[in-house]
């Protein structure tokens, strides 16, 4: 994270990072991982799931956000 | 395939002496979850008001 | 056995797909409607054959529900 | 990267909680917006991941940093705090012996350094200790298990320190011999201190419990006389600790100090009276000195029965070393204390002791060192009578028992020369601390000594290298919790003293212990500076061993090929704003406050109640845009585009959720209900009796004498009014992370102007630095599904770089071996879920598992809160492995949904998934049986039953694996549909549009700017050239679908172009990307007047810059929501008041004077397109609302003019406009699809658009597999969220063909060739063409791959040679027998 502007490196890498365990981003993550790729999901806190794990229920189907 | 199953099964019914709106086909989709309700509702009335099956009776007798 | 006080045993053949999706849906959505079904998960309605159908009435069941 | 300690193995952890049960540190509970608490190890929510429990640490608290000894402070106060008054001893015993020596004696530099001084007072520390200690008999505490060891070594002198040493040189299995000079053992601690401040009692049973590790302590052995170093070391000793304390009194050097048999040193005074050499004092006395020691020696004398006790001190009170609590007990007991003066000479008469003359002093100012210099007064000179003098003016080592022959470098202060790191002297394997090397310190000094001698004594007998330099010692850190605003002041403890009386004639100790109640509530004032207290009770609960506290961070480096950047969004904090109460008043709550109240895992489990009282409220009151649309409180001008709907979301459930009928209002400014099915939900809200109130509410107040809160508002009509509520929820919006700036800098990425990164509509996740891309509310306030939507997007973009690479990194799961259960009876395992109070609120489940007991072949039963959670996913797995289970029921939610979770639990625990039976008795029983409790549990029972009796004949079903062809076909040539064909292809798929017209472009066509002004038609021609360039991308244009065939993996669709000629396509998988279209009104005059225009009609007069719009005084009129939001189409069509509003700016450009009226029913301009609104406001663009009983009426005036009339609710009056024309913005809607959709057997909804898998998760896939859609046949939208659902589709559909075969489903129908008669009923009844007919030996056959099991054929057969397995006949048979055995 040091290379402000990373670019590519010369050598490509089938692996990609992931910053953020929220619903984005674990969607991306298993996008990816499904598709072929090395991911390295990425979140500050103890768990994944971000604020979408601390609703209720979600409409318009009322379902549990869980 | 299953309408014209259910048809026929109604009329085996009535032969075996069994109210054939005993049996009930629907079609609820989904997306339906109101209609499933309903039809359900209808459904339990509908044999509330018919009563016990007559081979129901006879199982407990 | 009173007619006000009859409750009826019903089995309810219910499509994975469809009517048992629905049913899931009226769940999710909190509609209320009698207990009185008893739920048999088949892949497809055209699954149900006859003999299902007899044999529930054979056992005494008061009603057959079959959801597509 | 940081990867952060989580101090629990997650390997390990069996996350049963055990731990969080004997932590004692409480935490406010971030999951539950602070409304609850949770411990310093735990587990952040039920249904967490990882599933494992973890610690939180900060940094070790200020109080244990700031001991010297480093006593961990924090841990035994938390095991007073909990009534573990044991365990805190043990936590004093791992850092020091002497617990109750300290707890009485020791200055306590701690408390100085305690944060609690921040809120009231520092606390009592030591007073707990004191007390925890007093709650323990040592003589009953079992030492600890040590390994011994062979080596010896010996501790010269028996004070605190070398006793220390030994307790620890012994906990570590050393052979340690004590020798003490004294008769008996404890040094300065019971030569030194006084009885009534340390009953010896407390000492003896210390010094026991260490001679209980097996030290022994010679007396009567001085060092010098009867032992020297030379002799010890001779004897074997591997090392000498060299403790012998300071004993030597240092001289007054004044006249007649030595001539008088009444002047004696403190230390020897002291000695003496503990020898019982001196047990009466009379007369007069006085003591010279400010420390511990001259206190000590004033108060003994007064206690042996001295008349007068004064002490004389040549500096003020300030500056005295004794404690302010000894200094305060001595002047209640009557001692006079004499500052600022200093002793002259001593005389007497006759060799007969008379007094002491004095002088007073005055002080200078504080010197370099901080001290204030006495200086005598000339001429004040005074006398004092005195039969005793007692000088207590310091001590030094006394070092004559050392001999030259040693060899022990000493100082020229008189003080042993040690190591400061390692404490060894110049002789090796010769250590020294304690007073010896310091001069006269206190006991805690001297404990922390010993502890790091013992320490390097081992080193140095283990033959380790030592440490030559103090170290810098790595920085402790003050990153701790912080108080919280609203920390209670409690009064610090005040233990009980002694009274005046009882004490000047007795040794009764003086300070007396705090009770019980009083210690707890002590230590309950505690901040929990360090969060975790290092305590270790969790190490001891843990059963599976799984606690490692000495885990640390690490620095985990990575290569990747690209990046995606989703941190999310911080809450709008609303305490800023002051009229609001949040913070000040306990029913102001955020929004997600509210959802975590609602919520069955939150802190009343689902029970609406209010935080003030906890009963249930009666009306609650919703305020929209709190932090949002705002730019007065904070600079967040743009809309958060979710509040809305989540506000009228907590309205309906928290509706649900009260018996009693609750009253709810929204208060807003506009509705913006813009998304799918979101204006339905709206509906559906008035309908249940959601209020809905517009206007912006300025102030929220208390009621005098209620928890309850006034709104102020007003309304349209301008008349104020004042309503009561029980509760205020704020609906706050979205904001970036305080981080993001920080982010964005490491990325080098750019942000937009608040603070939301940076993306064209063309690109809509990526950054402004190729290979980062964005998603979800970093790169602006959205909702779940669009950021789902730009997470596959990214995902999408990511992959399309680094496809040359796809599968270079990744590796194969292995999957443990299935266990053959063939030749087992059935061992069934039953698991009833309480899903929260979902289920467990209705049903009776500990009855309904009672039930599963008594069913054949059930050996196993358990209930679970959360069966889905990852904890109880792993115990299921052990439970099966345990019992050698070899069927499992769960009886929880949907298997719809769930099945697959436990299947692939049931594989990695050995079984095939198909020994698994799922019953419903939540979706299908307890949420909708909820009045009916009773019936509810008997239909669980019933349905349990069920899936037992089935469960009992499941068989193991084996799997097949069939190719998939690795290519797309994506129907419609729109934008959505060019950027998903190209997202396939990039990703190296090969893709076919077919597109029904005979040119690419669809509905973009006649766009010209996205609502940031970018050019449209450049970039349709640039990425229409794109495709066509694309080689692995086939374009059919005036093309159309006639049929499809196969499923996932393998469709084959055929395709028909205008000339008639059909092809064959086969395709992996589908996209269904046909668009939508306006409509044309037949309101408003539009297709009857010239002057009424929709849509892109203005836009090309705006570029045409036509005499209609230049001209002096034109007037333009826009309607919105022509043929939206009305019962026909009940949805809004999101894309026209940004459409109409940026129109009217252009026109404003144009023509600075023109009159814009925009007719509208809510200004929906969501996220950032607020601005836009702002700013056609700030120009003069005039907006006039009106309601759908109240429509414009739009009459002709002429060919070339108009007049519009509206009702105007601000007015309350009719207006009517001139207007030379008016524009419509009509709703959108799809069509010709719904054959399509058909085909491809994918539902549509009322207003016949299609029907994603799932709403909020799932909203480019179909719950038919292999089949995606994207773009305006989803919903309407702009094209920013059209090209991001686009990429989003081909991500989700390269997640199909990436995976290269797919597993076809067991549940399949199987042909018994013995029996089949070979008439091919079911060969005609098969729709997925999964049977063929062997026309050798007559019967018929299932292709597995292509059978879905839907079973049709097995209800066909007329000799019941077909089965589905996973269904059979007997399976079905069984239920149906136990529906009504009961």
């Amino acid at each position: 994270m040091e290379n402000k502007n990373p670019g590519f490196p010369s050598k490509m890498q089938g692996s990609v990072m992931v910053l953020g365990g929220g619903i984005a981003g674990m969607q991306s993550a298993l996008d990816l991982a499904d598709s072929g790729f090395f991911v390295y999901l990425i979140e500050k806190s103890p768990a994944i799931g971000g604020v979408m794990a601390q609703l209720d229920k979600t409409f318009p189907t009322n379902e549990c956000a869980m | 395939m299953t309408t014209k199953r259910v048809a026929f099964l109604k009329e085996l019914l009535k032969f075996a002496g069994i109210e054939p709106e005993r049996l009930h086909l629907r079609w609820v989709s989904a997306a339906e979850g109101p209609r499933f309700a309903q039809s359900i509702t209808e459904f339990v009335e509908k044999i509330k008001k018919l009563g016990p099956s007559p081979l129901a009776v006879k199982r407990a007798a | 056995m009173s007619e006000n006080g009859f409750q009826p045993k019903i089995i309810a053949f219910l499509c994975n797909w469809c009517a048992y999706a629905g049913a899931d849906l009226a769940g999710v959505s909190r509609l209320q409607y009698p207990p009185n079904t008893r739920t048999v998960r088949v892949l497809c309605s055209a699954s149900v054959s006859p003999h299902h159908v007899l044999k529930a009435f054979q056992k005494g069941v008061d009603g057959v529900f079959i959801g597509g | 990267m940081q990867k952060k300690a989580r101090y629990i193995d997650p390997d390990k952890c069996t996350a049963c909680g055990d731990c969080a049960k004997v932590c004692p540190v409480d935490l406010p509970n971030e999951y539950d917006e602070k409304l609850s608490t949770r411990k310093a190890t735990y587990k952040p929510y039920a249904q967490a991941i990882p599933g494992s429990y973890l610690i939180e640490k900060k940094d070790i608290a200020p109080c244990r940093q700031a001991c010297p000894a480093h006593l961990n402070v924090q841990a035994y106060v938390a095991m007073i705090k909990v009534g573990k008054f044991k365990e805190s001893v043990e936590v004093i015993l791992r850092d020091a012996p002497f617990p109750g020596t300290l707890g009485r004696v020791c200055p306590h530099r701690c408390e100085k350094s305690c944060r609690r001084l921040n809120v009231d007072d520092a606390i009592a520390i030591r007073e707990l200790k004191r007390f925890a200690a007093d709650q323990v008999d040592l003589r009953e505490l079992p030492v600890p298990d040590v390994t011994p060891r062979e080596e010896r070594v010996a501790i010269i002198g028996s004070g605190p320190s070398g006793l220390t040493a030994a307790y620890f040189l012994a906990l570590d299995g050393y052979k340690v011999k004590v020798f003490e000079a004294m008769p008996e053992p404890g040094g300065m601690l019971r030569y030194g201190i006084p009885e009534y401040r340390l009953p010896r009692t407390v000492l003896d049973q210390e010094i026991d419990y260490i001679k209980r590790l097996g030290v022994e302590i010679a007396t009567n052995t001085a060092l010098g006389k009867d032992i020297t170093i030379d002799d010890l070391l001779d004897e074997g000793y591997k090392a000498v600790y060299l403790a012998i304390g300071a004993w030597k009194p240092y001289k007054l050097n004044i006249h007649g100090e030595d001539k008088y048999e009444n002047v004696v040193g403190v230390v020897d005074f002291l000695k003496k009276v503990h020898l019982r050499e001196t047990t009466k004092v009379s007369g007069k006395v006085v003591v010279i000195g400010g420390g511990h020691s001259a206190i000590d020696a004033a108060r003994v004398a007064l206690r042996l029965g001295a008349d007068d006790v004064n002490i004389i001190y040549r500096r003020s009170r300030e500056e005295m070393l004794a404690e302010k609590e000894e200094v305060d007990a001595a002047l209640e007991e009557g001692i006079k204390i004499h500052f600022q003066v200093a002793p002259l000479r001593i005389s007497g008469s006759n060799g007969k002791l008379e007094g002491i003359e004095c002088i007073r002093t005055r002080l200078t100012e504080p010197d370099t060192t901080g001290r204030r210099k006495p200086i005598p007064i000339v001429g004040s000179e005074f006398f004092i009578e005195a039969n005793l003098i007692i000088p207590a003016i310091g001590q030094e080592p006394d070092l004559t028992s050392l001999s030259p022959k040693d060899g022990i470098e000493v100082s020229k202060w008189n003080l042993v020369v040690v190591n400061p790191a390692t404490l060894q002297t110049n002789r090796p394997g010769v250590f020294a601390g304690g007073d010896v090397i310091t001069g006269p310190a206190t006991v805690i000094e001297a404990v922390e000594a010993g502890k790091r001698a013992a320490y390097y004594i081992g080193e140095y007998i283990q033959g380790k290298e030592l440490p030559t330099e103090l170290g810098e010692g790595e920085a402790m850190g003050d990153d701790w919790l912080d108080i919280p605003e609203d920390e209670e002041k409690k009064e610090r403890v005040h233990p009980p003293l002694l009274e005046v009386s009882k004490r000047v004639n007795t040794f009764d100790e003086v300070n007396l212990c705090i009770d019980e109640e009083a210690a707890k509530e002590e230590a309950s004032r505690c901040l929990d500076c360090g969060v975790c207290c290092e305590c270790y009770q969790c190490v001891e609960a843990c059963k599976a061993e799984a606690i490692n506290h000495f885990d640390q961070d690490q620095e985990v480096k990575i290569e990747v090929g690209s990046i995606i950047l989703s941190p999310g969004f911080d809450e709008f904090d609303p305490s800023i704003i002051d009229t609001y109460l949040y913070g000040k008043h306990p029913n102001v709550v955020t929004s997600t406050e509210f959802e975590r109240i609602l919520s069955a895992s939150g802190p009343w489990q689902g029970h609406l109640v209010r935080p003030s009282d906890e009963k249930e409220p009666k009306k609650i009151a919703w305020l929209q845009c709190v932090g949002s649309r705002d730019i007065h409180h904070c600079a967040n001008g743009y809309c958060s585009a979710v509040c809305c709907m989540y506000a009228i979301k907590e309205a309906v459930i928290a509706k649900e959720h009260s018996k009693n009928g609750l009253e709810t209002t929204i208060f807003f400014m506009d509705m913006r209900t813009y998304g799918k099915d979101f204006e339905k939900y709206y509906d559906k809200a008035k309908e249940e009796g959601v209020r809905f109130v517009r206007c912006r509410v300025h102030s929220v107040s208390r009621i005098p004498g209620s928890d309850d809160l006034e709104i102020a508002y007003v309304m349209e009509d301008g008349i104020r009014r004042e309503e009561r509520f029980d509760m205020v929820v704020l609906s706050v919006g979205l904001e970036p992370s305080k981080s993001v700036p920080e982010l964005a800098e490491k990325f080098g990425i750019e942000l937009d102007n608040y603070n939301f990164a940076a993306t064209s509509s063309f690109k809509p996740v990526e950054t402004s630095v190729p290979g980062i891309q964005v998603c979800g509310a970093f790169q602006g306030p959205k909702d779940i599904p669009y950021s789902v939507m730009e997470a596959s997007a990214a995902a999408c973009s990511a992959a399309c770089q680094l496809a040359p690479v796809r599968g270079t990194r990744v590796k194969e799961v292995p999957k443990p071996e299935e266990r053959d259960i063939s030749g087992e009876p059935p061992r069934i395992g039953v698991f009833v879920c309480n899903c929260g109070i979902n289920i467990g609120g209705v049903v009776r489940v500990p009855e309904v598992a009672e039930y599963a007991k008594s069913l054949p072949n059930v050996v196993y039963v358990q209930e679970n809160l959360f069966s889905c959670s990852q904890d109880a996913q792993e115990k299921l797995r052990q439970v099966i492995e345990e019992n050698k289970l070899n069927r499992i029921v769960v009886a929880a939610c949907s298997p719809r949904t769930h099945e697959p979770l436990f299947q692939e639990t049931l594989i990695s625990a050995g079984l095939n998934k198909y020994l698994f039976e799922m019953t419903n008795i939540r979706d299908q029983d307890s949420w909708v049986h909820s009045n009916d409790p009773d019936a509810a549990t008997e239909k669980a029972k019933d349905l349990v039953r069920m899936a037992v009796a089935k469960a009992n004949l499941l068989e193991p079903l084996p799997e097949s694996e069939i190719d998939i062809a690795p290519s797309g076909l994506v129907i419609g040539g729109g934008i959505a549909g060019m950027v998903a064909a190209l997202g396939l292809a990039e990703q190296g798929y090969e893709a076919h549009i077919v597109e029904k017209k005979d040119v690419l472009g669809g509905h973009a066509r006649k766009i010209r700017w996205t609502w940031k002004d970018e050019d449209v038609q450049q970039y349709l021609n640039d990425l229409i050239e794109k495709v066509n360039n694309n080689e692995k991308i086939t374009v059919h244009l005036s093309s159309e679908v006639k049929d499809v065939s196969g499923f996932i993996g393998n469709f084959v669709t055929t395709i028909e172009n205008d000339k008639g000629e059909r092809k064959e396509i086969e395709h992996g998988v589908a996209i269904i990307a046909t668009g939508a279209h306006s409509i044309k009104p037949d309101e408003y005059l539009y297709g009857k007047h010239p002057r009424v225009y929709r849509w892109h009609d203005i836009d090309n007069l705006i570029a045409e810059k036509s005499d209609i719009i230049t001209k002096k005084d034109a007037t333009a009129v826009f309607i919105q929501c022509v043929g939206s939001r009305e019962p026909e189409r009940p949805y809004c069509s999101k894309i026209c008041c940004t459409h109409s509003i940026e129109s009217a700016i252009k026109l404003k450009d144009i023509n600075p004077d023109m009159n814009i009226f925009v007719l509208y029913r809510d200004i929906r301009t969501y996220g950032p397109r607020e601005d836009l609104y702002h700013e056609a406001r700030a120009r003069g663009v005039i907006f006039v609302r009106y309601s759908l009983d109240r429509k414009p009426v739009v009459e002709a005036n002429g060919d070339d003019k108009l007049k519009v009339t509206v009702y105007d609710p601000i007015l309350d009056s009719e207006v009517s406009i001139d207007a030379d024309l008016v524009n419509l913005a009509t709703a959108i809607y799809p069509r010709d699809h719904e054959e399509i959709a058909q085909m491809f057997k994918v539902p549509l909804n009322s207003e016949k658009f299609l029907v994603e898998a799932h709403m909020k998760l799932r909203p480019v896939d179909f719950a038919t597999e292999g089949v995606f859609l994207c773009g305006l046949v989803h919903y309407p939208k702009p094209i920013d969220e059209s090209i991001a659902q686009a990429m989003a589709a081909a991500s989700r559909a390269a997640t199909v063909l990436a995976q290269k075969r797919i597993t076809t489903s067991g549940v399949v129908a199987y042909i018994d060739e013995n029996t089949c008669v070979g008439c091919q009923g079911c060969l005609e009844v098969c729709p997925f063409g999964a049977i063929t007919y062997d026309e050798e030996k007559h019967v018929c056959r299932v292709i597995p791959a292509l059978c879905k099991g839907c079973g049709g054929c097995s209800a066909t057969c007329p000799s019941s040679s077909v089965v589905l397995r996973g269904y059979t006949p007997k399976q079905i048979f069984a239920q149906i027998d136990e529906v009504l055995a009961y």
